[in-house]
């Protein structure tokens, strides 16, 4: 992390939930459950995410798109932790605004994900009646009913209550920002948590500001981790630029939370943009910070790294990104062809019969 | 039939569901062990164990979100706020969220829960155990809103909120409770959420009440029925959705409009019912709408006599009646 | 006189009055280094320092509180709701707690503070960040509750509600804030909190409005006078106190009452305005009382053919008129 | 603690904030600026309000109190820590209901507290408006709004912060249960606190029951004080049915708060009575629980030591009880005497001019 802080900050280390397996290294050096094939698919997401994210930008700018938060910087945390959610392949999602990777990467096109930045009739998450992706997509396992900040985490721990009734063995993730650690609900919804040791797991996205707000004005700590204490169950910082290190700590915070309960994950990340399309953060970054913070870039040092250990090469690094365009292009297109839902449809669904 | 208090009519409602359904949970503060600090949920515990019926952490907006995630997952939780007085920390998960799951995800999640609160007053609760807080639900599109004044009316509208798919807000008058007792059927039965009910027919003026007021209603129709004033006491008994026809046929019928609740006057149900009847009975209205509410002060205070000087009373009503009955 | 807009009139209003009284501050998420989200308390920062402009953490109910507590130890904190819709966690504070404060100590305490909330929708800002949320305030006891319309009304009433000893909500339509423009003296003012004003005379039927709606109901108002019918335009400014006096004069004279607003229809302030004028005018008026409101689903969705279908407009306003004339 | 618990409880520890001075022996081996005048003083208080709480308990069977809840075990941590409040002379308090012995010990005669509890005119907190004892009662520095559980922990903040902002030096003392540590706003009003290092004292009366609901179904923790942690600040477990080791706690809680910012302290307590005397305890709390806790009733042991210290006699031990006797006799009957307001000042102060 090389943002400047009141408090300078180390590397933050990744640590293991206690009794967790040590990290076991296969042929490419990687955690247990992990192939190479994995990190090839995931860097295709994760490129095809930015993607998406930069044309909504610009869409915005077109006024094509009314509003949208970018999740440029955030990308590692939420497609590692992904990652090992579908391998795991009994996880629930209940992610927030931010989270266009997970909510994109867990199963959308990106023609659905235009459609609902565009507001478009037959939208995935609440036929264009919310903002972006808001609203639920059940086929893949997410809900995300409102981005009033912190208001899902209560809910991702009764959907988690239930889980535990029904005897199904889910695993919750629940996804917000350094901000909502603030909000009273985030305490009532881990205090829950803890009594009941629900498999739930805590995912805070610290990317030390809540629209201007920085994180030395937001808590008087330089590790949101260490609040999981106080409600007797482990909590870990986890380096959010880094997608396997953000598997393998989710990974084992899985099997963590399905058999003795909660845990909290803050994956220190950055945020490369201003805070949505609406905000300017000249007002209130230091100059140089962004730059600073974009040598991290995930999309750009995943590459890398798949480049350093041979498992792609460069000319396939630049084919996934010219795929990866021509998808989004064509999305871009057909959904700015299409139409928003009819007026008449402004009066259904208040309640359900 | 028997004959029970509203409080136990509630409690064989719930016991009776979660016999019904094994998804019917309910969750609260003092809900288990306790039995509900009024002892609406006495003895669940012991029948249906820890897991259908759960002491909460004392956070009552924990309580809301939680039931709802537990919803989304199929369940059909009770949440219980322990007094009125209590849910506005709980507003966010109720008016924010649970209001709107259904029309934000355009029906592909739907919120079976129902939430009970306590409130009301008369009862010498004070500023913070005496609470009206119906007109905020009442506004809210996406939320149903009982308040039963009887304890028939209480069983048959709570079963019928437990199995209904919407979010429900139950409105249960604490001094009801236990001072009202009324016949309940042996057998198995529901009643309509959105009907109102024609407590007494008459023919000069249409009362419109709920809850405890309803019952004041009544007696003060009683008393002025022998100056030959002939009143129809309509019981709204569901706030939310407002059964307009029954009270606007009433006021068609009678001409004259008197609207009774213990809330505070200012922008309460009786406003609604009030605009309601001003448009849609207009041609048939003898004379002003009156209202007979809550004064415009926080609520009842503690002392006994402004309790008594805030609370509409069977007195209070009569005069009301004569008067619009005098117009 | 100068030419601003809404946004800088609420502005002017907060730096004169934190220059007049070192009591005055600021606090919210984002009001400092970033100016608000809006930018209403720009450039407050660099004038009065981190101390009277205080960036909180993300926790509305804090807001509030930590606003109150400062209240009682004498200062006039001005704390900001950054959207209406993320005001439901503060409620507590606001409804539960603040409004009762002077009344619950029977006035040994009280609550000089503006609660500033930017409210309501035709921004493309769906579920979440379109809200109306002003019929739970007016309900409220012991809460003041200004929404105006215009610039020179928004810095009149914001100075008023500063100087003002009692919790005020202020209410400042979001789409107002740049689109309104109008004319400001140079010279200090205030206007009186409880007065509605008459925008625009007229004799054959009552308008009655706040906030973005009033422009819709004076350019209405205009398209039909070319009709031969002569709206009055009442704009209320302030909610509550409700200026009946003023309201019911107008329909004492035109006898005829159409209620425009954004919010939800069931249980909005229209319901009240028509329930008063249904009690006090009712012998003036010559047609049902209208309301042409928000229907009821939930708020404003994000799609612009919805937000368009949900929103009143000089449109539909102007059919209403149409149809009251008419009857 | 003799109360069983889920995990056994050892006797909490008294420890101090780091950094403050040793305890002074001073000649009856007291802790710093504590005068054996002191404690007789408050054994005297101590002893009138359980007469007090008593009686009114008893008027409340006999109808002429409508409600109350019992302060009975917790005086000496209400007790203790008053006396550190006033001995300092600059802290301001913001109770809870539970809380008599606070609020009547900060200046109240038992008159007063009578005519509060039977909802009489002249009654000092809200003339009558409220539950007893609630509003405000300024001459003796104390505010609590309301009962609604932690609605007063934000707003003594708040009230902490405007003194810093008038820099005058001011220290707030804010009371709460063990089940109000459950509220959002508890971590937010600790959380703001913690980010302004502002001088505020939060005391937890851990009685281990929020009404029926135990310690272990409230949080997953044995020592609520290990929270503070989470928000930057020291938190400390206090026996709070020892006068002089929770005077002692605040006394160093009030001169690090003034310095440095928040202290959490946990005064470990009992509560001997049923929630209110609406409540019947025999639902939920295990046979004999009570009788047990009572073995350290704090009025009966601050006798024991101070007739043991020989700082009074057991005659005069009786003595004390006799005239807080009378005194409670001559106040009930005042207050029994006394009107309730007239049904016409039920519209003033709504506003305020
Ligand atoms: C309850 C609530 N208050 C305020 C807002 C406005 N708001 C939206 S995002 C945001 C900042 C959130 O910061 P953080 O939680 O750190 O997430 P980030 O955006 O940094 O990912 C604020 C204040 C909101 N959406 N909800
Ligand atoms: C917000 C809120 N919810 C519920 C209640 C009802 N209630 C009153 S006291 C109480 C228990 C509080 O327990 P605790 O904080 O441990 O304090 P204690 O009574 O044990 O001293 C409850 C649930 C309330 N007053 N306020
Ligand atoms: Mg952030
Ligand atoms: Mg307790």
């Amino acid at each position: 992390m090389a943002r400047p802080r009141s408090t300078p900050t180390k590397k933050p280390p990744t640590k293991r939930p206690a009794g967790a397996k040590p990290v076991q290294d296969s042929a490419a050096g990687l955690p247990g459950g992990l192939t190479t094939d994995d990190l090839v698919d995931y860097y295709k997401k994760m490129v095809m995410v930015r993607l998406v994210d930069e044309r909504i930008w610009a869409l915005n700018r077109q006024g094509k798109v009314p509003i949208a938060a970018s999740c440029q910087g955030h990308e590692a945390a939420q497609l590692g932790s992904l990652l090992a959610a579908e391998k795991d392949g009994n996880c629930f999602l209940f992610p927030y605004y931010r989270d266009l990777a997970v909510k994109m990467s867990a199963g959308l096109t990106a023609e659905q994900v235009m459609l609902s930045f565009m507001g478009k009739e037959g939208e995935p998450y609440s036929n264009a009646r919310q903002f972006p992706l808001q609203g639920a997509d059940l086929p893949n396992k997410v809900i995300q009913i409102s981005n009033v900040v912190a208001a899902g985490l209560t809910q991702s721990v009764g959907y988690a209550l239930a889980c535990t009734m029904l005897g199904d063995h889910t695993v919750v993730l629940v996804y917000f920002g350094d901000g909502a650690s603030s909000q009273g609900e985030t305490h009532e919804a881990m205090n829950f948590a803890g009594v009941h040791r629900l498999p739930v797991i805590f995912i805070c996205e610290n990317n030390g500001y809540a629209i201007s707000v920085p994180q030395r004005r937001q808590m008087n700590l330089d590790d949101l981790a260490s609040r999981a204490a106080g409600y007797g169950f482990p909590g870990f910082v986890v380096d959010g630029m880094d997608l396997v290190q953000c598997y393998e700590a989710t990974h084992h915070a899985i099997s963590h939370a399905r058999q003795q309960g909660p845990v909290l994950l803050e994956m220190k990340v950055d945020r490369f943009m201003p805070h949505t399309t609406d905000d300017d953060d000249r007002r209130y970054r230091p100059k140089g910070e962004v730059e600073e913070a974009r040598k991290r870039d995930p999309v750009v040092t995943m590459a890398e790294d798949l480049v350093h250990r041979g498992i792609i090469t460069r000319k396939q690094v630049e084919e996934i990104a010219a795929l990866a365009l021509r998808e989004v292009d064509a999305a871009t297109d057909a959904a700015d062809a299409a139409s928003p839902p009819g007026a008449s449809s402004l009066h259904e669904m208040v309640y359900v019969p | 039939m028997a004959v029970v208090s509203v409080i136990e009519a509630v409690r064989e409602a719930i016991r009776e569901e979660m016999r019904r359904d094994s998804n019917v949970f309910v969750l609260g503060e003092d809900v288990g062990q306790r039995g509900g600090v009024f002892l609406a949920t006495q003895g669940l515990l012991e029948e249906f164990g820890g897991e259908r019926v759960i002491d909460t952490p004392l956070a009552e907006a924990a309580i809301m979100g939680i039931a709802l995630g537990a919803a989304y997952r199929g369940m059909r939780p009770i949440p219980e706020v322990q007094f009125s007085d209590f849910v506005w920390p709980a507003v966010n998960q109720l008016i924010g969220e649970a209001a709107r799951v259904c029309y934000g995800t355009h029906g592909s999640l739907n919120v079976p829960m129902v939430v009970r609160i306590p409130y009301g007053g008369g009862i010498r609760g004070g500023l913070f155990h005496s609470q009206n807080v119906e007109a905020m639900f009442f506004h809210t599109p996406g939320l149903k809103v009982i308040a039963p004044a009887t304890p028939f009316d209480a069983k048959g509208l709570l079963k019928s909120a437990i199995r209904d798919n919407n979010p429900v807000i139950s409105l249960e008058h604490k001094k009801t409770y236990r001072l009202v007792r009324g016949e309940v059927p042996e057998d198995e039965y529901t009643l309509p959420i959105g009907k109102a009910d024609i407590k007494r027919p008459g023919e000069s003026i249409t009362t419109v009440s709920y809850g405890l007021m309803l019952h004041y209603c009544l007696e003060a129709a009683e008393q002025v029925s022998q100056e030959g004033i002939d009143v129809e006491v309509v019981d709204l008994r569901t706030l939310k959705p407002l059964d307009k026809e029954t009270v606007v046929e009433s006021v068609k019928k009678t001409g004259r409009l008197l609207i009774v609740h213990e809330d505070n006057i200012t922008g309460g149900v009786g406003a609604e019912v009030a605009a309601v009847a001003a448009a849609e009975a207009f041609e048939f209205l003898d004379a002003p709408i009156a209202r007979l509410c809550g004064p415009d002060v926080p609520t009842m205070p503690f002392a006994e006599t402004l309790e008594s000087a805030y609370m509409p009373s069977t007195e209070t009503v009569a005069v009301a009646l004569r008067n619009l009955a005098a117009y």
